[in-house]
């Protein structure tokens, strides 16, 4: 295999880099590519594609950043964005009962809204009616989802609304409650003229793979 | 301008004075301390508020997060003492801060305190006055630039840094929302046109605020003589 | 040493003067420990040290050390504010006496060497101290400056009551000035004792300088308004001097230069010099190759003169002999009050 | 320690000793100007050389960013010159930071620069030193202390800022992904055990060398007597 | 001013000695214009001004100024291996002259106030300049280190044709080295001119002075080694004063201040004094209340004599009288060499 001197540089969300680490190191075994993975929060990255970012290949961790990229078309946006995860939200902490997100005297802490999906979802969650008692409640918005574990991990929010990757064992708030988080992602490169690439996207959206992205808390893509 | 801009300017400005306030009560004698101890292990108290600069500042902030939550001995001292917890508060963003910006303003100070002629002091001593005194009408007055200099850098940086305050204040409008966060908030979401006004507001404002104070303090300077 | 009067400190470059005032002042500690009292005060002993600013001692430093962010008004006021007894010279005292009217507004920048220094001697003048210590005070003046200078301080010392310590090395300043003198050689204690016991001896440090003065203490006698003279009687002798106001009967020093001093045999009749009077020869010291000292007894006290040892030899004095010293009279205008007597 | 960790601290280095040794070059001649400047308009320079302290460095970065794309005029100029693209290159990198870190350089130095007595300087012009030799013999080692401080404070800042490196950089390994950003990544990915070892190391590290640096410096000291 | 020889600026303290020193040393621009020339170098004209690191001027300032962070031995060495001309005081003379050994590895700090200025005028002169400025270096001295100084600085502006502009408000010093003098007074000139004339003119402001002092010109007749004296000759006169080795018929000038001479009308035979020779009163001048200055011809030269009025009156002296003049032979020692002449 011709093996190109430049690796395949992969831009990543914060929050999915560590699985797509797993993913990657597989790939690298299986086919000899060499692969890096350069992560930030989507904000940043999109800005830094906008800017002339050398990646191949972008995993947001929302939709609208990577469907405004294939609308702007300002770089080669060479194929059409794909879903590769679709995220769910959890509730950590205290005894795992839905009711306590009406309790004002809990506090909370979720990823900030305005930049994260997961933290407009929370507060897609925290609107609903039923859970207006608790509107008074101390909110801490993390400047991401990692932010908004730590908080309550270390930081001492009594509850957290996070992605189900990060805390698999919570309990799980309903689907319907907010958006759908699809997590997309698009190549920044042709295909066709860079076959680590093309390879790269077959592996991705292979059985193993799903799997994977499965078993880190995902749910498969529609 | 939004109510949520402007509540972030208002808690911007509160935090950045009150902060650099602290910085200057406590940056000043130990800057003066560190300047006329001869000895070396004062060396490592130097290394130690340095080291602020060296730790990225979300790290810093994850650190100072472990150390202000509820259930650590300063984060129970805090409740016991005030009836309100530490961490994601506005206390708890000055703590930070004044600790993230303290090498600003001991670092000029005590290089500016070490060059004060030891000789001009002792004649304030033969005139009758006391160190304090000394301090005051002599010291003070002979290093007001480097004051400049301390608390402009102390409250640039405080208004600057956002690291360690999304970190430890938690993002909380009116509460520890400051401008840095809202104006990272609008580069994260692609706001972009938001984030050029807030910055450009920014810019222009520290810009001729600086300005007014540098100006203020060439008026006034003076020279030593050999 | 004496606490009060003025107390000159002499001794060549180096030899210790400025590190024994920052002594006293409390600005150095001595290496070897050792005690410093005033009056009823113990500055420093094995288990005590008073600091500088509690000592209310006064020091005009050997450079004049304003303080540069303030100008000359400014640097008298930090005095004046911090002043330590109630009484001592005002604020337009020491403006007027130091001639410092035209400069207040300046800063120390643009000030003259010897301006400075004035204004230095001011400063340290209004924090009314209870020990004053002058490190060359007058180095940069020139010399009517400095003449007013030691008038005002003489002055001072007197009116005041304030002790001083001088440290010089004008030994025309010191014998001026002084009513008891240190002597310091390589850090050490040479001689000490008061000015005119010294000054009158072949054997000191003193004598040895090229300026060396005897110090003769006298009351005054009758004025002579006419001629600008006033007489001096020393030891039943009469000697004119410039007239100074001084009522007849006080007591006051005068200072005769060993130069300026000549013998003869006889009494010459048509000479310019005034004061002709008869002395004892009591001892006679070759001075360098070329010159003698003598050690002339008038009465009970004693002047000394220079003269070339052809001269001796020429003149044939031997030690008991009777002279005639005649003192040049223009050297005699410096006489100064002596109320620490 | 992981290779990838070794490339990260490599690239660290080099990146704040190149910054600092640019920095120390381009801020001493603007802290001298500065400093022997009577006229009121450098500060103006003052206050925008103060510039990079206020705004959020994520914010700094991205208007960095804006500037060092490749379409824009430095962008393409850069491209001309040396074949490469600028932005997300290690050059940005260093431009990035000289220019975030230049306040903590140039206020020190212009606040040390101030109080060189003016005296010594004609001292060593009539001793026949022209105005670099005057001070390269007298000026250089007068403030040799601020030197050290604005070194250091220029150096761990570099080491310590990830915001604008993280923007600008791109977080490429082995390329841009510096100390700073490593950290970041295993923070975010829940790798808190090697973020603590590498926090960890990294203090202990600079904590010796900066006691090392500051002990030395006391050692050297003198003092000027009015 | 001349270009050779030592000039001495006199004049009260804040009279502009030190500015005018800046000026020509380049770290001062007159603000009203005006023009600075060196030999055939012009360093300040209108469309001209040559930087003072390119003028080979050294100044010894009036503060010390030695760099605090150098030692003796390196501050020494700063101005030593910027030295303009290849010529000059090497290292060890100006160590050996100014006595230095002792203090080289001190830093300036610990030094004594005469130790810094011995080391500054060190610095001065291993920068082997063209033109040397010196402000007030004795200041701080005693007299027998200046004295010393003094002679170094004669000594090398006579070899190595150095010349020197000198600012004292001493005016012993000033005339024992200068061969020209500039008086200056609020910042104007106020007279200058060769030594010698400026010093015999009774309308001078040196001729108020107290120290005021004629200078005479001679040359050196027969030695007495006996006696260590030496006779001058001086207009067909002889005066007697102590050796020092100069040549035989050398010319040599003699410092005689007023004070130190009287006049007489007839011969005295039987004085001290050993110098009385025949002079004619050409002039008489009151000197404030009491005393009168006299101007006295000694052929085509001049002496000056301060005595009282009384004696004058009492003598009965007149304009054209023949006196004899008495010098006290202790003042004729500052004898001073005369290469410049
Ligand atoms: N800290 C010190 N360490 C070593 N030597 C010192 C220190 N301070 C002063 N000396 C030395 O002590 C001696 C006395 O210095 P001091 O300043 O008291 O002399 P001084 O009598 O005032 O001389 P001057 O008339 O020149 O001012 C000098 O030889 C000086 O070098
Ligand atoms: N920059 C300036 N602005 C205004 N006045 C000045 C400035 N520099 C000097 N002067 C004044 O000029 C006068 C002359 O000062 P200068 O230092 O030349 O005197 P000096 O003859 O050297 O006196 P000294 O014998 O006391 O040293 C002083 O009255 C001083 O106050
Ligand atoms: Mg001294
Ligand atoms: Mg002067």
């Amino acid at each position: 295999q011709g093996l190109a001197a430049e690796p395949l540089r992969v831009a990543v969300a914060a929050n999915f880099r560590g699985t797509l680490q797993q993913i990657t190191d597989e790939f690298e075994q299986q086919s000899g590519y060499r692969v890096t993975l350069s992560s930030g929060s989507t904000g940043v990255l999109y800005a830094q594609i906008l800017h002339g970012a050398p990646f191949d290949l972008f995993f947001a961790a929302d939709a609208a950043s990577v469907q405004e990229l294939a609308a702007k078309g300002a770089r080669a946006t060479s194929g059409r964005p794909f879903c590769y995860a679709r995220g769910s939200l959890v509730l950590a902490g205290g005894n795992g009962d839905l009711a306590q997100l009406s309790d004002p005297t809990l506090s909370m802490s979720i990823a900030n809204p305005v930049t994260a999906p997961y933290g407009a979802a929370a507060m897609a969650v925290l609107a609903r009616r039923e859970f207006a008692a608790g509107s008074n409640r101390k909110l801490v918005r993390g400047a991401n989802v990692v932010q908004a574990l730590q908080f309550w991990r270390g930081g001492g929010t009594d509850l957290a609304l996070l992605p189900r990757a990060l805390a698999p064992d919570a309990t799980p708030i309903p689907q319907s409650w907010h958006q759908p988080l699809d997590q997309l992602a698009i190549a920044l490169t042709s295909p066709t003229a860079n076959p680590a690439l093309a390879s790269y996207l077959n592996w991705i959206r292979s059985d193993t793979v799903r799997t994977l992205i499965f078993d880190a808390g995902y749910k498969p893509c529609p | 301008m939004s109510a949520a801009e402007l509540d972030a300017i208002q808690l911007t400005i509160a935090l950045a004075t009150i902060t650099t306030a602290l910085l200057l009560i406590l940056g000043t004698p130990l800057a003066w301390w560190l300047s006329r101890k001869n000895a070396s292990w004062p060396a490592l108290v130097e290394a130690l508020v340095a080291m602020p600069l060296i730790l990225p500042p979300t790290v810093l902030g994850f650190y100072l997060l472990l150390l202000f939550a509820p259930d650590t001995a300063l984060g129970v001292a805090w409740e016991k003492l005030t009836g309100t917890q530490l961490a994601f508060s506005f206390s708890a963003l000055v703590i930070g801060s004044v600790i993230y910006s303290l090498p600003f303003v001991v670092q000029p100070l005590q290089a500016a305190f070490q060059r004060v002629p030891e000789d001009l002091l002792k004649v304030a001593a033969t005139l009758g006055a006391s160190p304090l005194d000394q301090f005051r009408s002599i010291v003070l007055p002979l290093t007001r630039r480097s004051f400049v200099t301390a608390a402009s850098l102390g409250f640039a940086h405080t208004v600057g840094e956002f690291g360690v305050v999304l970190m430890i204040g938690g993002n909380i409008p009116g509460e520890t929302r400051v401008l840095s966060v809202a104006l990272y908030d609008y580069v994260e979401s692609l706001q972009f046109a938001e984030a050029h006004r807030l910055a450009g507001g920014l810019v222009v404002f520290s810009l001729a605020l600086l300005y007014l104070l540098y100006r203020r303090d060439r008026r006034h300077s003076w020279r030593v003589q050999a | 040493m004496p606490d009060r009067g003025i107390t000159a400190i002499y001794g060549p470059s180096g030899s210790g003067k400025s590190t024994l005032l920052d002594c006293i002042a409390g600005l150095r500690r001595p290496e070897t420990g050792g005690m410093v009292r005033f009056r009823d005060q113990t500055w420093l002993a094995p288990q005590r040290f008073v600091p500088p600013w509690q000592r209310r001692v006064a020091y005009v430093f050997q450079d004049s050390r304003l303080f540069p962010h303030l100008n000359v008004q400014q640097n008298l006021d930090y005095a004046d504010t911090r002043r330590g007894t109630v009484g001592g010279a005002s604020m337009q005292q020491v403006i007027h006496w130091l001639e410092l009217e035209g400069l207040l507004q300046h800063t120390p920048a643009v000030l003259s060497a010897g301006q400075k220094q004035r204004v230095a001697i001011g400063r340290a003048l209004l924090s009314s101290p209870q020990l004053l210590l002058l490190d060359e005070p007058l180095a940069n003046l020139d010399h009517n400056a400095s003449q007013q200078c030691l008038a005002y301080l003489q002055q001072l010392a007197g009116e005041l009551e304030l002790p001083m310590l001088y440290v010089s090395h004008d030994i025309e300043e010191v014998s001026q000035l002084a009513d008891h003198l240190v002597l310091l050689e390589h850090g050490a204690l040479v001689d000490q004792g008061p000015m005119l016991d010294l000054c009158g001896r072949l054997d000191t440090q003193l004598s040895r300088e090229e300026q060396a003065a005897a110090i003769v203490l006298g009351s005054i006698g009758q004025h002579d308004p006419e001629y600008g003279l006033t007489e001096l009687l020393v030891e039943g002798q009469t000697l004119q001097i410039a007239s100074r106001d001084s009522p007849v009967g006080a007591r006051r020093r005068l200072r005769i230069p060993a130069r300026d001093v000549s013998v003869c045999l006889n009494k010459p009749e048509d000479s310019s010099i005034l004061n002709i009077i008869p002395v004892t020869l009591t001892q006679m010291k070759t001075d360098g190759d070329a010159r003698v000292l003598l050690r002339l007894a008038l009465g009970g006290q004693h002047l000394l003169a220079r003269i070339t040892r052809r001269s001796a030899d020429r003149l044939g004095i031997q030690v008991g002999d009777r002279l005639f010293a005649q003192i040049k009279s223009a050297a005699l205008l410096m006489e100064s009050s002596d109320h620490h007597e």
